[in-house]
Parts: structure tokens; C-alpha cells; sequence
């Protein structure tokens, strides 16, 4: 039996609703981000980067199109005789099946999998988040210090970190303590939700965690605190480096225009750790007579003959004559017919804004309802809507 | 048309591309910020439902090869069928160019006799286009043609240039064909041959063996010339456009008129997509000075500069102040600040350094090697 | 957007409970099969030699065995850009999702998925029988009708016909009367569960009958009376040829049986219509010096030093000296020692029957209970189990 | 071993296969009933760990290619890394083997520069084995040497026979090598080269590079036992058995040594699984009259004769009365009715009719070549 040293799973089944109209049909690990890719593209290809060649994505809430979006696994390099990537939706053992109920739930019932690869360690990923990390480096860390788990961390800013697990290690690194989601945190070393561990000691814990009814069957709040009390080895990993949430609207346009600082923390283009993406099947874009781009980015199969300023433009994006992008981020397909003004928008695949609209302009319209999703100003709109000629849309409205 | 298989000549026996054909095959060279010369040709069977190619190479096909990988992008990865590169047999080693088409295609003759299709689309590499041969195989089978041999018509007679190597043909008002003549000023047809045929692949199997035994030379166009009596030859109107490279000015010119909103419309969305290698390169970051007019722009390029009538590839920089007309700049090229490029091609990664300036014309164009640093 | 004019689906979701321990652990169309086969490679092959490139596996019951053999599709050669084999479980849309309820919610689920290739029309199929079938020819059938819907039938022995749903046809094989597993058959001429609907037709079908709370959502129950009902075009197509459901022990021990003929009705040599499989990875099989091999299929990877009769030995099997083997089916690396004797059994993947063992050779056992499913004297042993040695299993009994 | 990269020789320069090798290079010769040479060398590869592997070819190797196909029956059929075949460039065409190893390995020099591996594992494809590098190459890295070269003991002292192309080199206690040297009678070593090389990829390049500046000749051998004073050079002792094919009766030799227990069981599962092109075939079918006897049998094959101590590849039929022994039938070949075959080796597709006899010796094998009808 061949055996794996260590395969990773994704949790990817989250619904992701603080997204709002961007996850009605899609999951949140499907969505689209920095003009080619989709979040999941980054823990993928941080997998590809650190050799790790199995990956399980778990999935559970509408995963047509992330199904369809992986598929074979071959834009990452995943589509391997043994190993590659897998997509794991819940299903029925005998008469019954249970749906997903929490990250561990997620793990237990597909231990079956795991064992299929017989690996030594496995690592856990979420899908929503933007950073590249080696993980070779995070499991080199866990071998040398022999240990049953090994938790990434980020240090967050203090006024944010009851937001996150926090942890508190002695000098070699080795937890003493963890709180989810802590009202008075004692550190600021915050989980990222990245952890190793030992399968053969994971694997008892789910099983026990899933025979007590009143556990939720999560890792930050069940999994990790049982193992700490019990006294096994479980460490931290310092990562430093950009790290994003994208779980909010807001956090998700952040994202997306911190990408286009002079000296970007998240680099698209360092050909040592490519982020991979499916292929659109897109010509070159073009940039007409009076286009005006500046301080943007602009992928492939977009026409611009408006003005782009600090936007990230996706594939297949049309620009009108006249019109204005400014601090927006456009997913693919979008259309912008002339003379529109589209200010501090998401605007979701396929859309079409008609002539003479203005999007994220006005403070404030009448029979515009702010939605509770945006804020900062941004405007969301869904995908494959149209926004008639001559609309109005005022900051902080989301349009389904 | 799952009963025909594709077979394309990775070189035109008349690429005169210069130093870009000098170290690849003319199927190989880098066109239209993305591509490659052969994903035209080879996107246009993909999309007719070809799903049996075979490509015949001579030399310098290395990098062809590793354009062409395992053919996934063109989704001919496959295990029934999918993309065969034929390199040369080495009993052929000897033979030359000179030889003709039949001497190429023996080279081909195992792939035609052990594929299950009945028919054969043929083409040299070199047409840049976007095309569909649904209809004008439908045509071939219900005409019960042996062979059908695709054109277009020109609007007024013989204004292209460089016909002088182009055959025209005459057909009666059944579009079969009565004539096959090279070019020559008198030229009474305006039917100009695109050198696509569909042809009965036991017919082909047949004249191959038979060229090779009687040492028959010359081109498919002089080889059915000279059988016209004997065969049913039908002619086929294909409408689309389609770019003939044959020399650095064709070549410069196709580029140009890809900037063109009709021909760009067409040429990459219809009737099929055009298919490439992948890079998995970032989408293009335009900064602060960036000033771009009327040009294609690929992938992964970092532009601070002045780019106006250009088409630039994947991966290059043009740095602040830098000014670039009338140019085609390749792959991973970099032009530093203030170099001014007029009517430039740069190969593959050329390094123009900092207040450069490089003036050709439209009749002259100044064409840099692969890797050189000015 | 692109087209196509037919894509597949192949409901593999049953449990397959008749098939008692052989799909304790994987689904019914994962169970093998003529010693190098699975029983879903027959539709997945007839679909890619049919030149159906895109297929739909729906999955729902103990999917891991199955997703990992179908893997990307590779085997079939369906790992295409643009179709392939996609596998489909249930999944979750907003906050609810449902297993599947019967045949037609099965597929009713899977719209959007149908939706992304926008088909002219949808081949159905089930994933548990046996049989050679171009459907390219069915297809011809169906659109040269202008069909609404095409059922493939077959003559079945008149005693079976209230098993099966009947058709009854006028002379241009459309279809007046269909009878689901009638008490009374009014002809013999049985669906065989291959159908053909126009997708626009289908689609509104689908939706009614979702809607309709009484119905089981069922194609031969529901979808197929309702149309016929409403007047739909509907025709029999006559297929002739092999067709074998294996849903009980001892038709899959028949069916196996039948390709030791001398000349199978079921060919497995025709190398115009190869049946694909997912390969093992074994060397040649290897005949020692003492053994005696008759009217039997060996595949790769096995070692016979015994006598083998009659008999299906699958990929990695050994046979060890003296034992006998005859009008049995051995799953991929069953293992009998030495001098034992096995007769008419199926034994399940990786079981080791260790020496002097007797299987099937006696009627009757104090202490075994013959099982329900086991008929005919058919012995059937379960995957991953150890016969000790010397151990005398009885005639009609299941070893779990 | 992530951080090597693989090349493989497709051809043996000292290939004397006879017919076997006239239309395709050593590498794609089939051998034991379903694999074909390099299958060993390059399982060999891929169980280590090699995820990027070059094939260096000369002539004659559409065969070869049409085996390997994508690469994905050894995971090759990768976007970062797989499989690549290096054919030959247009200006070595002129050169001729007797340049030696350094110049069929200017082909592979693009290759090595653009993998980002620092190691090499060179080998020839015509070793038949089962061998994981790992052990090996962390050695080489850890004893900081430059090339390490695996060998074998020879015990006792010379047995084997064609040891007359074969180097055996001597090394001191730490297995650093002190001396490589071509076999001659008065041999004082039993450690007898195995031509496979884990290198220092900088290394390589700077030897492909010099060599080919001067011009220099002759095997890896040679050209490290030159220069054995200035580099660190160090043995590995390889325990597992390695048949190396390198004429006819070696070819015959290592096909009936796999009919062995001890030889089988480890060849094609012990360290790693042996990959092969996937044939779809049915499972073999023995009919009423077969009587098989310590042979190896591969699936596809209809059986109604008798077959002893003999190797039958894939889709071979054997008629009733039929009767082979100590014999080698390739692929799709039919013997007819009471056809008698012993020691004899048919090339694929080979028909031998009715009551024909065909009687070799071990020491002279009868062969008869691909398609012939006898």
C-alpha cells in the first residue's frame, strides 16, 4: 500500500452569507478575486507550491459551479493517478446520511478518504482565504518538534483578535492555551485556520468529539481545546506574511484594491509561487484610442475604451466610451455601456450597466434601501442583472 | 464530423520569417500577444469536431512540441485519438524539401491507415484564421468528391500581395473544379486557393504510396493539377478571414489587423475560440504613467509607459517614459525608461536598455533576436 | 455559449440491497465484474463509443469507491475541456437540501448542471446492467420521430414481464400504452431503463412533478405515464442484443458464467467496441508449472498453481497448489491457499480462503443458515475476510 | 526527491537487437508479455519521486512516442514538469553517434537550464529493474559529491557474460570512487558499472558545455574516468536485481529469468509498481484444450493450445494443437493450428499458419520480424 506523508483537506462547504447576493448561487470558495482567480485558487496553489499533491475539497453548499471550476484538477497540476485532487460531498452510508455539521463532522465523515492515502499528517485548510504560504515549511516545523498538532498563527491587531482563536505558547512554541474567539484575549497570535496534524492521532479525537452529542463538532471550538486539555504536543507556527479574510463584502473589495498598491503584499507576480487558475479562453485585451487606464489591472479578453482608475478589471470585461471605473472591481463578463459612472462597486458576473448610469455616486436615493452586507460606500451588485439605461444606484446598496 | 482526422504541416516550405523561423518551426513562431501560428489552424479542427490531428515537423520542432505539451489546451489529451506529432522517419533523413508534399506525408502514412476516420482535412500551419469545416465537409460528402479544396474569392482579382506562390482554381456552377494554375499576371480566376483540402483519406493513402514509388515531386495543388481529368475535384467558398503568413511583412500585417474591431471579433470568438498554452501568468498592471492606445495587450506585463498600434506578449515590462508605435513585442521582452521603439519586432526576451531608440518602417522593420540586450 | 446535442446521465445511486454484502461498502455500480470490469464501465464505455462525451454519474449512496474509480474519466476517455464524466451527489442550495427522492428527482436536482451544456436531449441511463448498446444509433431513431421521448425495449421471456415496465407500440414503434411492472403484460416488450428525452420537454416535466407532493418522483411511475398521458410523442426503440440487469446475486454469478461460452453472446474481444476500465497496474498473469487452467478468464496480476474450471479470476488473485476452483467468480486479489476446494462461490475483493478449506461443496452445514439472497447453491463470501483454515462453508450461504 | 529531475537515453549506443530494432529504438522494444524497455527505467523514476523527466531520442522513435503518449501512465501528464522528449536539434543532424554522450546531451541542455531541479538521475533505458533512488541520492547530497554512479557486485568475479562494453570501478571504503576502468580479463574489481548517474545538475551543464567546446568523445565512463582526480565521485552499491539488454540473447535471457518467483515478485512490485501503456484488452481466455505451464501470459489473448516456459504478450491467439515452448510471442500474433514454435521470438503481428514448425536453440533463437506470415 502506497502511503501519502501528508494530503490536505479543504473545508470549503461554507454558505459564506455575510457575502450576501455574491454566494446565492455559488460557494464562497468559488468567488471571484483579483480579476482572474476565485479564493480557492490560493490555497490550491499553495498546495501545488508545497508539493503537496492530494488535496480533498469538502463541499457540501452548492457546488455546482466550484465542481465544475476544478474539475479534473489540471489548472493546479491536481489531475494525479494516485492522489489529485477530490471533491467530497456529504453522502449516505447504508440506509442514512447526514449532512455536514461542523468543521470536524466535515473530517469524520470523511475518514474513509483519508485512509484511502494512509497518510502521516494531514493539513486542514479553509477556502476563504487570501495569502500564499509553504506549507512544506509549516510540516518541517511539525516533524522537528514531533507534534500531534501544529496551529499556523498571525499576529492581528489587538481591537480585532476576539474576532479570532488565540493562542498562548511558551518560548519553544508550544500551546499552553487557546481561546475561540476570547472576549478579553490575553495574545494577539491569532489561528488562521491552517492546522497539521497527526492522522492517527486526529482520527481518535474525531471519533470520540462525534460520540459526544453535545459537541458542535468544530475544530477551534471542540477538536483543539479536548486535545490541549489532554496534554498533547501542539504548537504554533508563526506566518508572516499577507493574510486576508475575505469573508465580508468590505474585506473582499480591500482585498481586491490592496492588489493594486505600487508594491503589492499579496505579488501576483513572483514566478516562484504562481497562483494558479483556470483558463478563461480569452484573446489579449484591448486597450482602444481613448481608453484611460491607470493604477489598475487588466486580464484578458476585457475591451476598455472608457476610463479605468485604481480597478481591477476581469476577463471578458466591456468599458463603453465616456464611462468611469474608479476604486471597482468588475467580475467577469461585466459590461459597462458609455457615458457610466461606477464608483466603489463589486459588480457580480455577467452584468450589464446600460448607458448613462451611475453607480456608487450619491450618498443617499430615495426608495434605496442600504443594505446591512455593504458598507464604506460600496455598492454590490449580482450577477447577471441589468441595470437599466439612465440608473441611479446610491452608495451602500446591494442589487440583487 | 467525427469521421475526419486532421493532418497540418507544421512548416509552409516557404517561410521566410527570418531569425524568428531560425530556431523554430514557421508552426511555432509567437503571434497576436498570446499565441502561437498553428493554434489558429488547430483551434478551427478542434472546433469542427477533430479529435484525431496529426502534425508532420521536419526540424527545429522543439518548441513546437513544448507549445503543443500533451494537448491538453486544445482538449486532445485524449486516449482515443488526440494529437500526434510525426517527426521524421529516418529513412527519410535523406530526402529534402525538394521532394514535395507527397514525401512529407509518408511520414504520416501509419497514422492515416491505423486512424478509424474515412476522411482527411488537411492544411499547412499557416493560416491565421477561425473557421469551421461542418459545412464544406458536408458539402465533400454529398458532392461524393474525392477532393475539396477550399478558396476565396478576390475582391478585386489579384490585389493581395505575394501571389506570386498561390494557386487559383476554376470551377463550373457546381463549384467542381476545372482548372488548377499557379499564379500568373494573366490570371483569369479569382478563385485563390487557401491550400485547405478535404480529402478521402483512402484516395490519399493511395497517392501517397503512388507519389513515393514513382518519385513524384511538387505541391498538393500541382499533384491534383495534374489529376484533374481523372478525379472529382470540388471547390469550396470560405468566407471568414483568414491571414496568410509567408513572410516578416505578412506576418507584421496580420498583427496589425488583428487591432481591427471586426477582424478581432471574429477571428477569437467565431465560430469557435482560439486555444493556447496556458502560463498562468497575473492579469496586466497598468501604473501610474501608463498611456495605451489602439493595441493588444496580453498577460502579466507591467506597463508604465507609452504603447500606441502595438501587440504586446505575456510577461513584458515597459518601464516609465518609455515610448512604443507600430511594434510587436514578444514574451518576457523588456523595454527600460525612456527607450523609444517605431516599428520594432522584438523576439522573446530582448532587453532594450534605458534612452534606446529603434526606428524601422512599415517597409523596413527592425526585428531583434531572441534574448538579445540592446 | 456552446451545445450539445445529447449528454448522459447515469443514475447510480441505488444501494443495490439484493447484492447483500457485495455493496456493504461501495454502490451498486462499483460492484465488479468479468474479472477486469466494474459494471458501470458498460454504460460509461457505450457513451464514449457512442460519441457521447459528457456524463452526468448520479451518486448518492456510498460514492468513495465509486468517485475514486471514475476518478477524472480518464479511462473512458472522458477527461474532455468542455463535457467528461462529472459525478453528481446531492448538495445543499441556500439553507435545505434533500437526498435524492427517486429517479426523477434525481434528475430534477441536476437541472442547473444539465443547464451548463444546454443539450437538445438527455440520454438516462442506469448504472447496473451488463450490454453493448450504441446509442448514437437510438439518438438517430429518436430525431428522425421528432420524438419528445425514445424508450429503449427489449422482448423479455413472457414469465419476467411483470417485472420490467411494458410497452405496448402501433407498427411505427410509437408508443399507446405503458405499463409499469403490470400483474397482466399486455406484451413482452420491456423498458430497459434507457431513455432519450428532448431536455425542453423534459425540463417542465421535471418541475411539475416535483411540484405534484403525491407523486415518488419516479421516471417508469411517473415522468413516463404523465407524458404519455398529455400526449406526448413517445417511441420504442428495439434493441437487440445481450442486456442483463445484475441486481441479484445470481444473475451477476449468471452473467459472469455467460462469458465462458465459446462464443459469448456478450463479446468482450470485439475491439470495435471496446468496454474500457480503470486499469490495475498488474504484470501478466502467471501459469506455473502445475496447474490446469479450462473455459476460464484470467486477467493480470494473478498466480494460479491450482486447477481453475469454469471460472472469472480477477486481477491479483492467487491460487495456490492443489486447490480447485470451479464455476466460481473470484473479485481482484482474493488469495485461496492450498488444497482447497471452491465451488460456484463469489468471493469479494482481498479475502483470503487459507488451506483445506471447502466452499460450496457441501448442501447443507449444522450452524449456517442459508441466506435469502443466495440461490441456485451460489456461495458468496464478502470483501476484506479471512476463511480460516479448514474451514467447510455450505451451499446458498453469505459470509459477511 | 523532488529536487532531481530524470534523462534517459532512448537509445543504447551498443543496441543489437537485430529486427527488433529496426524500426524503433531500444527503449520502445516490448518485453515481458505487456511493457516495453524504458517502462523498468522510468517506473524506476517515478517511484522515486521524479516528477520531471527528459527522454533523449535519435532516431526511429515515433514507437517510443506513441507508447509514452501524454505521459499519464506514469503521472507524467503534468503542466509543471512530465514528460518531455528531446528530439534531436536540426544542427546535430550532422553529427553521428560516435560523438558520444556529451553531444546527444546538448540536446538536453534547454531542459536543464529551465528546471528549477540541482540534480540529475541519468540513466540509459535499457535496464530491466525495479530501483528506488532515494537511498541513493541522499547520499550523494550528503557526501557532498558531485556525480555518484550506482553499481553492482559481481559475485563471483566476471560471470556475466558481455562484460566486454562494461566499466567497473573501485572504490574506498567510503565508497568514493578511486577508479573507473573498461572490462578486461585482468579485472581487479567485482564492481561492474551500471551506467546510471545521480549529478550535480551545474555540473552537468558545465561538462555538456566543455565538452562540446572541445569537442571531447566517448561514454560518461570515459569521460569521468578522466577526470576522476579532480572531483568528488562516489559508489552506490544497488542490491536489487538489474538484466540489462544489450543484444538478442540478453533480450531472450531477461524475459525467462521473470518467469522465476523470487525474480517476479520483487521486478514488478518491489519497491514500486512497473507502469505500461493501458491496452483495454479483455482478460485472457483459456479455451477447452489449453494446457499453460510456467508461463506469463498478458490479457487479450484467446488460448486453445499448449504454451510452455514462455512469455505471450497482449492479444496473441493460440489454436488448438498448437504447441510453443521456450518462446516469445509479441503482440496481436496468431498461431495456427498445430503449429509447432520452440525458442523462437515473433515481432508483433506475426502470423503462423497451420502444422508450420520453426525450431531454434537457446543459443541461436529464430526471429521473425513484425508482420510476417509464415
Amino acid at each position: 500500500m502506497r502511503n501519502k506523508d501528508c494530503i490536505a483537506l479543504i473545508l470549503a462547504g461554507g454558505q459564506g452569507s455575510r457575502l450576501g447576493v455574491l454566494t446565492k448561487k455559488v460557494a464562497k470558495p468559488a468567488v471571484n478575486f483579483g480579476g482572474k482567480y476565485r479564493i480557492i485558487d490560493f490555497p490550491l496553489s499553495n498546495c501545488t507550491n508545497s508539493n503537496i499533491d492530494t488535496v480533498g475539497v469538502l463541499t457540501q453548499y452548492q457546488p455546482l459551479e466550484l465542481n465544475s471550476y476544478i474539475g479534473s484538477g489540471q489548472p493546479w497540476d491536481l489531475d494525479r493517478s494516485f492522489g489529485g485532487v477530490y471533491l467530497l460531498p456529504p453522502y449516505m452510508k447504508s440506509e442514512t446520511g447526514i449532512w455536514y455539521k461542523g468543521t470536524a463532522n466535515a473530517i469524520y465523515q470523511n475518514m474513509d478518504f483519508i485512509q484511502m492515502f494512509n497518510p502521516k499528517n494531514v493539513l486542514i485548510l479553509s477556502g476563504d482565504h487570501i495569502y500564499k504560504m509553504n506549507y512544506a515549511k509549516m510540516l518541517d516545523f511539525h516533524n522537528e518538534n514531533n507534534a500531534d498538532a501544529t496551529i499556523s498563527c498571525i499576529k492581528v491587531p489587538w481591537d480585532q483578535a476576539d474576532r479570532f482563536g488565540i493562542m498562548e505558547t511558551d518560548k519553544s512554541m508550544r500551546i499552553s492555551n487557546f481561546f475561540e474567539k476570547p472576549k478579553n484575549p490575553v495574545s494577539n497570535m491569532a489561528s488562521m485556520g491552517v492546522y497539521i496534524f497527526k492522522w492517527e492521532v486526529l482520527k481518535n479525537y474525531l471519533i470520540k468529539d462525534e460520540a459526544d452529542l453535545s459537541s458542535s463538532n468544530d475544530f477551534g471550538k471542540n477538536i483543539i481545546p479536548t486535545m490541549l486539555h489532554d496534554g498533547q504536543k501542539m504548537f504554533a507556527y508563526k506566518f508572516k506574511g499577507y493574510w486576508k479574510d475575505v469573508g465580508t463584502i468590505y474585506s473582499l473589495w480591500e482585498a481586491n484594491m490592496e492588489l493594486l498598491h505600487k508594491k503589492p503584499a499579496m505579488n501576483l507576480f513572483d514566478k516562484g509561487w504562481r497562483i494558479y487558475s483556470k483558463n478563461a479562453i480569452q484573446p489579449p485585451h484591448y486597450t482602444a484610442q481613448g481608453a484611460i487606464i491607470k493604477d489598475s489591472m487588466i486580464t484578458e479578453g476585457s475591451v476598455i475604451y472608457g476610463k479605468v482608475k485604481n480597478s481591477i478589471i476581469s476577463s471578458g470585461v466591456k468599458i463603453g466610451k465616456n464611462s468611469i471605473v474608479e476604486d471597482s472591481v468588475l467580475f467577469p463578463s461585466v459590461v459597462i455601456e458609455e457615458n457610466c459612472v461606477i464608483k466603489k462597486a463589486i459588480i457580480g458576473e455577467r452584468s450589464v450597466v446600460m448607458d448613462n448610469s451611475k453607480i456608487g455616486v450619491e450618498d443617499a436615493i430615495e426608495g434605496q434601501v442600504p443594505s446591512k452586507m455593504c458598507s464604506d460606500g460600496i455598492v454590490l451588485i449580482g450577477s447577471d442583472l441589468i441595470v437599466e439605461s439612465g440608473s441611479n444606484i446610491a452608495k451602500n446598496v446591494m442589487v440583487e | 464530423m467525427k469521421d475526419a482526422l486532421g493532418i497540418i504541416f507544421g512548416e509552409g516550405s516557404d517561410a521566410g520569417l527570418g531569425s524568428l523561423t531560425a530556431k523554430r518551426s514557421l508552426a511555432a513562431v509567437p503571434i497576436a500577444s498570446r499565441y502561437r501560428i498553428i493554434d489558429f489552424i488547430l483551434s478551427s479542427m478542434v472546433n469542427s469536431g477533430i479529435t484525431n490531428v496529426g502534425i508532420i515537423t521536419q526540424k527545429n520542432y522543439k518548441s513546437l512540441m513544448d507549445h503543443l505539451g500533451t494537448g491538453k489546451e486544445w482538449d486532445l489529451n485524449r486516449k482515443i485519438g488526440g494529437l500526434l506529432l510525426m517527426p521524421p522517419y529516418s529513412s527519410r533523413e535523406t530526402m529534402s524539401n525538394e521532394n514535395g508534399d507527397l514525401a512529407d506525408l509518408a511520414g504520416a502514412l501509419d497514422f492515416l491507415e491505423k486512424s478509424p476516420q474515412k476522411y482527411v482535412v488537411l492544411s499547412k500551419s499557416h493560416l491565421i484564421c477561425n473557421l469551421n469545416f461542418d459545412d464544406a465537409f458536408e458539402k465533400h460528402v454529398h458532392a461524393n468528391a474525392i477532393v475539396t479544396i477550399l478558396y476565396q474569392n478576390l475582391e478585386p482579382k489579384g490585389e493581395i500581395s505575394g501571389l506570386k506562390n498561390r494557386f487559383f482554381i476554376k470551377t463550373d456552377e457546381d463549384d467542381r473544379i476545372s482548372q488548377i494554375k499557379a499564379y500568373s499576371s494573366t490570371n483569369e480566376s479569382n478563385k485563390i486557393s487557401l491550400d485547405i483540402y478535404i480529402i478521402n483519406k483512402e484516395f490519399l493513402i493511395y497517392l501517397i504510396r503512388d507519389g513515393l514509388a514513382s518519385a513524384e515531386k511538387g505541391s498538393l495543388s500541382e499533384i491534383f493539377s495534374r489529376r484533374i481529368e481523372h478525379m472529382r475535384m470540388m471547390g469550396y467558398a470560405a468566407k471568414d478571414f483568414v491571414a496568410r503568413i509567408d513572410s516578416i511583412k505578412t506576418f507584421y500585417q496580420a498583427n496589425m489587423m488583428i487591432l481591427k474591431k471586426e477582424i478581432r471579433e471574429k477571428l477569437f470568438f467565431k465560430p469557435g475560440l482560439i486555444y493556447t498554452k496556458v502560463k498562468d501568468e497575473a492579469p496586466s498592471k497598468y501604473m501610474e504613467s501608463a498611456v495605451v492606445r489602439n493595441s493588444l495587450i496580453a498577460d502579466g506585463c507591467v506597463i508604465n509607459g507609452h504603447v500606441e498600434n502595438s501587440i504586446i506578449f505575456r510577461g513584458v515590462r515597459i518601464e516609465k517614459g518609455a515610448r512604443i508605435s507600430n511594434s510587436i513585442i514578444m514574451q518576457n521582452s523588456e523595454v527600460q525608461e525612456n527607450a523609444i521603439l517605431e516599428h520594432v519586432i522584438l523576439d522573446k526576451e530582448v532587453i532594450i536598455r534605458q534612452d534606446i531608440r529603434l526606428t524601422g518602417q512599415e517597409s523596413y522593420l527592425v526585428l531583434i533576436n531572441k534574448g538579445a540586450i540592446v
